[in-house]
């Protein structure tokens, strides 16, 4: 069970690259979304693994939430623009 | 030289390096915003060092009631003063045009 | 063994997250970097068997975090990257490290024992009305934190809707409008179910709250709700609800227990407990809701204001 | 009776949220009612010794405890008549200098905030005390508008940092004894690395909330943009909340060589903040910056005090450290109003809008000469007073004419920059035209605490045997 969640976080230090590198704005907050999933996924099998039931509605809270950040995100993206940052750094 | 098992102290360490870095940010800043989330990382540091002292010395899966409501209470604490010193920041770039481009300038 | 992997992982996770926060070079990424790190920080929590903390996070850190700086980010012109000099950066590094130094070399001291508190505290549960002990802790045993913390909320919120400048007004999508309105019976439905179970397991006033801020602040966004507002008395009756029911429960419970001869401030009679906390969380969820929402998404009216003012401006 | 000092102005704020009409009225008529509970608390406490609460009624240790000795009475007794005062000052001048009506809330969350800091012995409630009136604070000074947004910001962001430092401590006290009341930390203290890092963060944090120099970089701004009765209630009592937490952690919690240790660091920022807060305040152009400069070397004092009574562990010193803050507080009160008032009314912020103000504005200017003795120290004020039994603990040491010197020269320092603004108000040459007529009503206002701190002198003798026995 435990080695399940070894990998589940693996997956996130892969995911990790590419909000680091990025390189485009867009590549980040997917992987941040990636992190959100695998949370959810993750915080289950720890409720398996710790034997923590309330560890289920976490997940469940985490499920709900993890959309709200990135749609607030993009509500501001669209008045703001600030997809388009100055610098060329960042365009693909 | 100390009685902690190695997972407790692989997060004392991780949490006394949350702070440092949190510490580092908030002098270095230089953004406001930036220094804003250096803040909240010091937070988080301190919370994690009081969520994994809240297990020592206690049975298997049993922790600290009085820590964890400490740990609730200081993040709705650190929660609000966030809000309010982002709401000010908000201000402060609204209320020096200088450094602000609004936007309902004509674009090119 | 394979448990000692994971939490290396995750430490390391933690600590590259809050790194490359500080570091990145862009704003912009930094605060996304933020974002992950707090999404970690309640899988961390969740690692360490603290739902009560993973919930709150996941709600603050996934949720309103998220929102709450992306919409300050949304008001400041973009930098370009800042490039400090050697002596701007040496410093302070200098500086840190000793301080780490100084504190990992305390916290190495630290005894292994648990606080005689847990003993007590366990002890003393049956007395509070509820089972959990965590909320026995917020309501009960130690309630002059909590109400003191729900003033702290209070005023983060006025202070907040004295400065706020006159916000924009945001278009609606239609995609994110549909989505928020199928979000919404779900996150009540939820709030309800954390509230409820906060009496005997991990959830409570504040998870509730928090999580249904977060879902009113999604519905804010696209323009739903716009009775909520300051300036509406029934919402600043409910947001101050929070607050004053705490109050004047403690009031009602000081009239139950004149019988005793000691009349002590914030003491729920034991055999009502369990309903005073009820109360009392029930009022604090609303108002922490409501006090959370506006925190994120301001004054909408001053929004309309702006709005109709600068109407001419805004269409060039 | 502390129930009701926490109660009332707490649901005073709440009812003045929901009707903003009736603020004004409900904020005086909690602040009359809160000093006159806080005199009869004070006067109980002084003749049944200290009163002492387990919240909620659970033992000790779990519950939050209070107590309210003779210091703790004294202290609300002066932040429920400063606000009383206050509340006045603002009443007659609200329209006039367009004080939004959050001050009103605000307020009387101030003095819930404070109140509630005076009593607390629990480092973990001191904690959300201290956070409370910080937010508070940064919400009152930003009641001025666009220009004390930047300095309200820096205030909230060092004040945050401040209670996160301070946290930390009590996380490490938390998990090196278990327990968070201070009393019942004290009887299980030990000297070793964890607990002197702990009281050193918590002294770095709680010294930036005080202002203490070298931490003090945020206060003038943000005292200086602050409108008058804000800047008034700031430094006043303020900035004394966690100089309190400070003595009790260091007078309570630490051992003898720890005490030691850190006092040079104290005694020494102490004669720093003297001597180079009093420099800052004789340079800068602006009025209200030189008060709120003067409150960064007043509190030079207070370290000084607390340096030596650590040191020497001699009751006159903890007389004099209270007694500093006391006829600080009231003579800072009404600096801040009488010179709020006189720039409101000539309509300037340097200090050469204060030229021929004694013609103009004589009862305001009045009030700060006398207020100003009291900062120098002139007989008998109530900063006389302090500055007397911190001269004769020295006196008692013996052999101690360095300490004598700094003294005589902050003294020359303060006197200096008193005089700087009295000899311009009595420069009646050419005296700047008032904006509108001068009322009457706020200078009478500003000259009652500037009264008050000379009328200390009179119940000197009450005052040292009630702060010489306390002394924490």
């Amino acid at each position: 069970m435990i080695a399940l969640a070894v990998a589940l976080l693996l997956t996130m230090v892969l995911g990790l690259w590419r909000v680091i590198k990025g390189p485009a704005l867009l590549d980040r907050l997917l992987s941040v979304q990636l992190f959100g999933t695998t949370g959810v996924a993750l915080c289950l099998v720890l409720a398996q693994a710790l034997g923590v039931s309330a560890l289920r509605d976490v997940a469940l809270v985490l499920a709900v939430l993890a959309a709200a950040a990135p749609a607030a995100l993009v509500q501001r993206l669209k008045q703001q623009k600030i997809a388009q940052p100055p610098s060329s750094e960042d365009n693909p | 030289m100390t009685d902690l098992s190695p997972q407790l102290l692989l997060y004392i360490g991780t949490a006394a390096g949350l702070f440092a870095i949190g510490l580092y940010g908030f002098i270095v800043g230089p953004q406001t915003l930036r220094r804003i989330l250096a803040l909240n990382i010091i937070g988080a540091g301190i919370f994690m060092l009081m969520v994994v002292l809240a297990y020592r010395g206690l049975a298997d899966g049993a922790a600290d009631p009085v820590l964890q409501a400490l740990i609730l209470t200081g993040l709705v604490v650190a929660v609000s003063a966030t809000a309010f010193a982002l709401a000010l920041l908000a201000r402060l770039k609204q209320a020096r045009p200088g450094q602000y481009r609004p936007e309902q300038e004509p674009g090119p | 063994m394979s448990l000692l992997l994971f939490d290396a992982t995750l430490c390391l996770l933690l600590l590259v997250l809050a790194l490359a926060s500080i570091l990145s070079r862009q704003l912009v990424h930094g605060v996304i970097l933020y974002i992950a790190f707090g999404l970690m920080m309640a899988l961390a929590w969740a690692r360490l068997a603290t739902p009560d903390l993973a919930l709150a996070e996941a709600a603050i850190g996934a949720g309103l975090t998220g929102a709450l700086c992306f919409s300050a980010l949304a008001r400041q012109q973009l930098h370009l990257p800042v490039v400090l000099s050697w002596p701007q950066r040496l410093w302070p590094a200098v500086f840190v490290l000793l301080m780490l130094g100084g504190v990992l070399a305390a916290l190495l001291q630290l005894p292994p024992t648990a606080s005689p508190l847990v003993d007590v505290a366990q002890a003393e549960l049956i007395n509070s009305g509820v089972s959990h002990p965590v909320t026995a802790v917020l309501l009960n045993f130690r309630s002059w934190d909590t109400l003191l913390e729900l003033v702290v909320l209070l005023l983060a919120l006025l202070g907040a809707l004295q400065v706020a400048p006159a916000a924009k007004a945001t278009t609606s999508w239609p995609l994110s409008l549909s989505w928020s309105r199928l979000l919404a019976p779900m996150v009540i439905l939820l709030a309800g179910y954390l509230l409820w179970a906060g009496a005997s397991q991990p959830g409570g006033a504040f998870q509730a709250g928090a999580l249904l801020a977060a879902g009113a602040v999604v519905l804010r966004l696209n323009h739903q709700l716009n009775w909520l507002r300051w300036s509406n008395f029934w919402i600043r009756l409910l947001i101050v609800s929070g607050v004053s029911a705490f109050v004047l429960a403690a009031l009602l419970a000081m009239l139950l227990t004149t019988d005793n001869t000691d009349v002590i401030w914030l003491r729920w009679p034991p055999q009502l407990a369990g309903g005073f906390i009820l109360l009392v969380e029930l009022f604090a969820t609303l108002a922490i809701a409501l006090t959370l929402t506006l925190l994120v998404v301001g004054e909408p009216a001053a929004a309309e204001q702006a709005q109709q003012n600068s109407g001419g401006e805004a269409h060039d | 009776m502390m129930v009701l000092l926490l109660v009332l102005p707490l649901v005073g704020a709440l009812l003045m949220l929901l009707w903003p009409k009736i603020a004004p009225l409900l904020t005086l008529l909690t602040a009359t009612i809160c000093s006159l509970a806080a005199l009869q608390l004070l006067l109980q406490v002084s003749e049944q010794g200290s009163q002492q609460i387990l919240l909620a009624g659970w033992p000790s240790g779990l519950a939050i405890s209070l107590e309210a000795n003779s210091l703790s009475c004294l202290l609300i007794l002066l932040t429920t008549v400063l606000q009383l005062l206050v509340a006045l000052y603002a009443f007659a001048t609200y329209r006039r200098d367009k004080l939004g009506t959050g001050f009103w809330p605000l307020s009387s969350l101030l003095q819930l905030g404070l109140t509630s800091l005076w009593l607390s012995r629990d480092l973990f409630n001191l904690y959300v005390c201290l956070e409370l009136l910080g937010l508070v604070a940064v919400a009152l000074v930003s009641l001025s508008g666009d220009k004390a947004i930047k300095p309200a910001l820096n205030y909230l962001l060092l004040s945050l940092f401040g209670s996160l430092c301070y946290l930390l401590g009590v996380a490490m006290l938390y998990g090196a004894y278990g327990v968070l009341d201070i009393s019942a930390l004290a009887l299980q203290w030990q000297t070793n690395i964890l607990s002197t890092a702990a009281l050193l963060l918590m002294t770095l944090g709680l010294m930036l909330k005080a202002a203490l120099w070298p931490l003090h970089g945020w206060l003038p701004a943000a005292h200086g943009a602050a409108p008058a009765p804000v800047s008034a209630l700031l430094s006043a009592l303020v900035v004394k909340g966690p100089l309190f937490i400070l003595c009790l952690l260091w007078l309570q919690l630490a051992s003898a060589p720890q005490a030691v240790a850190i006092a040079p660091l104290f005694t020494g920022c102490g004669l720093a903040a003297l001597l180079l807060g009093g420099v800052s305040a004789l340079r800068t152009p602006f009025a209200k910056n030189m008060v709120a400069y003067s409150t960064v070397a007043q509190l030079g004092y207070a370290m000084l005090a607390l340096g030596l009574l650590l040191r020497f562990n001699q009751p006159l010193f903890a007389a004099a450290l209270w007694l500093f803050v006391l006829a600080h507080a009231l003579a800072k009160a009404a600096c801040f109003l009488a010179i709020g008032e006189i720039t409101a009314t000539l309509g300037g912020k340097r200090l050469n809008t204060l030229k021929g103000a004694s013609q103009t504005m004589p009862l305001a200017m009045f009030a700060f000469a006398v207020a100003g003795g009291s900062l120098i120290g002139l007989p008998p004020s109530g900063g006389f007073l302090a500055k007397w039994a911190l001269l004769q603990g020295l006196w008692l040491q013996g052999d101690q004419l360095l300490w004598l010197l700094a003294i005589v020269l902050a003294t020359l320092l303060s006197a200096a920059y008193v005089f700087r603004v009295v000899v311009l108000a009595f420069d009646r040459a050419d005296p700047v035209a008032p904006d509108f007529a001068p009322r009457i009503l706020p200078q009478w206002l500003a000259l009652l605490p500037a009264l008050a701190v000379w009328a200390m002198a009179l119940y000197s003798e009450p005052l040292l045997r009630l702060l010489k026995q306390e002394g924490l």
